[in-house]
């Protein structure tokens, strides 16, 4: 891969990573309205992923949607306007942070009912068929949604109309409380790609050139009409699942052991040893990436609240 | 053979619209089960694949949130599809596809996305037991972000299924079993009381039919009879009767769309007979009759001579056996007796 | 510490509810999404696993139409499960379930089965976006079959859940996500317009409280108000205030379960009052309070002396910004305007 | 196997076949109201895994429920009056053809959405474990309900819960006019079984004691505690879809083809080489079973129909 390309990477994986930080920190003092699911910890997928996209590829995303957005490219002030419920958010303030969407940078949306972007996704894939624009789908998801009746219509509908999209899951081993032993019988999630007719890959989803990789793999296929992959990429949620769940149900070993597995560490350490980047480069990234944050805060703060009539028109185009 | 004029059935009336915005429009596609080779449960899309090929005919597995997700996609990214849903009952199995997600992306994205697709699916009780005939309208209404149309004769099958291809919003658009028409495989059952003819014949021609504009099937001035889809057609035999036999004038209208529904037409009329029974084949309780009677009660309530006679099925799942069945679905005498209720007090 | 004597927060008042009956009969189950050993998104079930163990308290996959299949497989062969869908919204997830199969079962099988469910879910909006704010009511009362609770009070959350969890039927039981008072995950939000102190506290001794009985908040003479959960105690604020600032005495009534309605106290009170403001905050359009409105203009318009008023959200899906969605959802201020209007007419 | 076993085996294969038969043409009459939903063809599968049944276990059934009803040894008079939509049927006319169900034999029911029952199936066999009575479950479907989100959620959660049922697909190769091939991307429906973690067989479902045998393993495993079985049974259904239906969507040379693998015929030449039945026999056992069917016919005909005020008290228990 190009260094251009290795250090694109990083800056985006750092950007998602400082996005989230400051969301978070910026939450607790109640400048922040609702409720949100952070991405913290699982930037290699998204962002493996995403680097394989063009501009008119679609992604769906779920309600842990930030990270997929950043990563798609989209206007990282827009989404922090949006968290704040402002006009100037990439939805007017309307959606908030479960339901990100840019649809001209090809992100669908988000969504806050596990598993309905699924067959959203396939959707946009048929539709990218017809069209024969080339494009492809990435469907991004969580374990949790493995189990939905969502999942298992939209991987069949895509498997048997051979649909261009790749369907992700982002195994975090957790759907809100729940271990993914107490949600499924299998040790992979990717063992159920079988029983579409379709292959599945279980990834190191903390790894992002192997995410990047695998995806690299079933994005071609996709593209060259040779139907859909399900990529498994095991993670872990750095947070609680959502605003103030602190996720004490987790064991603290377990919680120990994948923050040791940092994906942005981990390829940070890689860049070093492969000299791509050094202490003043990484510096450097992460002065413009914290500059860029804050200017979005700026620019969250200073803009107007959405007004009432012109957000009432949205019911009906 | 002579000359083809006009359409006789709404399942003809269907396919002609179906034919005519595929035509003219290739961002149009079909999604359902068995609207292939079959042509659909009620023969709706019967030929279709042959004009257009698999590719805008799509035949789907079992899977009806797989359907509407998929259409629902499809509109976000430049398709205008048309899902067929086998029969209404069924839309509890794609009701978040529908809900949460067709309804609420445009608000949802601030404006940026629109879902323009249309969900096709029959209503009506027709001896098939409790899961193949409930009307569901109402929960439709209830849901903002979604178009209802409700058509009862060829005319407005064609010209209202064209005007909600054109659509750039979602609109669940309700097709009664009993009014197809047709004798193919689960087509109009004769002999059956709700089996009758339909009237108001499509023409080829091109034309559509704006949304939200009632149409007064019957103009009279004693009573205001509002009626969907088949009861329609009882409320004008039943008007017919009660013209002949008592003298008695009722104007009966049919919305054509519950949402946006013409809430003027229906108002003018109130103020002008002074009396109001709302007919609707779902369950009266919470149903399609209970908001029309609502928005009088709000709009109109000074000019009500009597009291509002809602008649709609009675607050059960639909029995099998026929004879019950009957008695659960408004019936013509149970129209008749509203009418002469609200006409006595 | 002193001696706890009573229940003040309405999570608290059901858990207790589940625990007593889970105590009382073997055959009461939990199921749903978290509610093992986190509790529930809003805490309801806290600390029944551990008195009941995993078989009586079981997490589920995130699988709605499992859930609700699950605990209706169980009901008809002798248990008694109460499931939990961790918000109203997620209901669409599993329609069929509760619609063509829960509600219909029993009539279906000639009455052979009964389907003893209690379906628990919060509905109400409170900044969390267009899916997780629905409320979603108006669709359960349409749907033959089953019944539908809905508690204000911490009393009426415990004797209804255990009245619920009693009755042979499948039974919607909606919660109030601002009414729940505690400050666990998902609790009450301060500093809401919304987030009001909750008042009736529910003892702890053995009650239940029946369906189908409306319980009269406050009693006026001028105008009635039927209100249900959050908005009972909306309309219990504007009562005082319209009875200090301008001497109008509101009677408010809430239904407590909506199937079974109560339409006599509804309509005995119409009756005295002459006025009628129906308040709830699910979407206007096909809403409960089409159907409340709809009840009293056929059996009590000749004692109307004004329009009725319904006071709903708008209809639109629930917006994020909080400043629209505030004004989207029913406000004190709606509210008081609305009964203002009635009386000025 | 014993010969009375054997024997009944042929009994009620040859009821359910001579049932239908004499429904269908009762049907064409015009003395059936409704729709109905034939099971020639299938009988080998019903009655194999019924046979292995207590009267206490449990059995879902679909729209095609006749076969499943009468396997389970309820009454055929009640039946048949069903779907005479008499009062005296076993749903006493509120179900009809699609609807069957008879609790007190442990029918929990038929549906008419498909793919439904199979999440009550795992509701039954959770209170069986609960209630620790040794009962299991039989949960019957088609092909058509495997694409169903309902089938995915109920047969994950009966794999996680490991609950004591058997999922029996009855893969007739049509979901009402669409061919399998169009509907799954797989050779076999029991290649889903382990993206679930449970064991899944196909079974020539025409040959009655191959079925018999598998559900014999599956349902002991079940009943033993060591959860569900996915069993495909391959199949054909002989009449269209329902009622009208003349099933002209699929190839003449493929109807024959399965005419020629009749279950009920196949069975019966393997009885005739065994030894256990000659000519004389099963003309006394097809006899017996024509006039049981007679005298259905005739309850049927002189019950009275539901009347209407009862049948609404069925609402609300
Ligand atoms: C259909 C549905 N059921 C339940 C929920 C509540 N809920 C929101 S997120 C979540 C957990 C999702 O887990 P997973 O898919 O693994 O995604 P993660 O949060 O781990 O990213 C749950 C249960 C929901 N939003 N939608
Ligand atoms: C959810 C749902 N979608 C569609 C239908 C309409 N329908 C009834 S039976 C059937 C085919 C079922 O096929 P399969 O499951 O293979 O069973 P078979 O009829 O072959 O016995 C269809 C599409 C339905 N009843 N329910
Ligand atoms: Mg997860
Ligand atoms: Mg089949």
């Amino acid at each position: 891969m190009e260094k251009v390309k290795l250090l694109k990477i990083y800056r985006k994986m750092l950007e998602i990573r400082r996005f989230e930080e400051k969301l978070y920190s910026l939450f607790l003092t109640g400048i922040v309205p609702g409720t949100m699911h952070q991405y913290i910890g699982q930037e290699a997928i998204a962002v493996g992923v995403c680097e394989n996209l063009r501009e008119n590829d679609y992604i769906t995303t779920t309600h842990r949607g930030h990270g997929h957005y950043l990563a798609k490219g989209a206007p990282l002030k827009e989404l922090m306007a949006e968290l704040f419920a402002k006009k100037t958010g990439c939805c007017r303030g309307m959606g908030g942070s479960m339901h990100i969407a840019k649809l001209s940078s090809g992100i669908l949306g988000g969504g806050g009912i596990v598993g309905a972007g699924i067959p959203i996704a396939c959707g946009a894939a048929l539709s990218a068929k017809i069209r024969k624009k080339g494009q492809i789908v990435a469907c991004f998801f969580g374990d949790g949604a493995v189990n939905t009746g969502a999942f298992h219509e939209g991987v069949n509908l895509a498997a048997v109309w051979k649909l261009p999209i790749i369907f992700v899951c982002e195994n975090n081993l957790y759907a809100f409380s729940t271990p993914i032993k107490e949600a499924v019988a299998i040790e992979n999630i990717a063992e159920r790609a079988r029983g579409y007719g379709i292959p599945g890959i279980a990834v190191n989803g903390n790894d992002v050139l192997e995410v990047y990789e695998i995806a690299y793999q079933a994005i071609k296929k996709a593209r060259e009409g040779r139907g859909p992959t399900l990529i498994e990429c095991k993670t872990y949620r750095y947070k609680g699942h959502a605003r103030f769940d602190p996720g004490t149900y987790r064991p603290r070993e377990e919680v120990e052991e994948w923050l040791r597995k940092d994906p942005l560490v981990l390829y940070q350490r890689k860049l070093i040893e492969m000299g791509i980047i050094d202490e003043k480069k990484s510096e450097e990234i992460e002065q413009e990436v914290r500059k860029s944050i804050e200017e979005a805060i700026k620019f969250a703060k200073a803009s107007p609240e959405p007004d009432i009539k012109n957000s009432l028109e949205y019911v009906y185009a | 053979m002579p000359e083809i004029k006009q359409i006789d059935t709404i399942a003809e009336a269907l396919r002609e619209a179906l034919r005519e915005e595929m035509q003219r429009d290739p961002a149009v596609i079909l999604l359902g089960e068995d609207i292939g080779e079959f042509g659909g449960a009620f023969q709706v899309t019967r030929g279709l694949i042959k004009e257009f090929g698999k590719e805008r005919v799509r035949n789907t597995p079992i899977s009806e949130t797989a359907i509407i997700g998929t259409a629902i996609g499809a509109a976000l990214t430049g398709m205008r599809p048309v899902a067929e849903i086998q029969y209404a009952d069924f839309l509890t199995c794609c009701m978040d596809q529908i809900v949460n997600q067709a309804a609420k992306i445009r608000l949802m994205t601030g404006g940026q996305a629109k879902v323009p697709i249309v969900i096709r699916a029959q209503v009506g009780s027709a001896t098939r037991g409790a899961q193949h005939g409930q009307s569901v309208e109402a929960w439709f209404m209830h849901t903002p972000g979604l178009k209802v149309a409700v058509p009862s004769t060829p005319y407005e099958a064609k010209g209202l299924l064209k005007m909600a291809i054109r659509d750039d919003n979602p609109v669940m658009f309700f097709e009664h079993k009993l009014l197809y028409g047709s004798r193919s495989p689960g087509g109009k059952l004769k002999g059956t009381e709700g089996a009758v003819t339909t009237v108001k014949p499509a023409p080829y021609e091109e034309y559509t039919i704006p949304f939200g504009k009632a149409d007064v099937k019957k103009e009279g001035k004693d009573v205001t009879v509002v009626a969907t889809l088949l009861m329609v057609h009882k409320a004008l035999r039943v008007a017919e009767r009660l013209e002949k036999e008592e003298g008695i004038s009722v104007e009966v209208i049919d919305p054509c769309t519950l949402v946006p529904l013409d809430e003027e037409t229906i108002l003018n009329s109130v103020k002008k007979t002074g009396r109001l029974v709302v007919i609707s084949e779902d369950c009266t309780r919470g149903g399609v009759g209970s908001e029309i009677a609502a928005i009088v009660a709000e709009k109109a309530l000074d000019f009500l001579d009597a009291p509002i006679k809602r008649v709609g099925a009675l607050n059960t799942p639909i029995p099998f056996a026929p004879n019950v069945e009957k008695h659960v679905i408004p019936s013509e005498e149970r129209i008749f007796l509203a009418i002469k209720e609200v006409l006595s007090s």
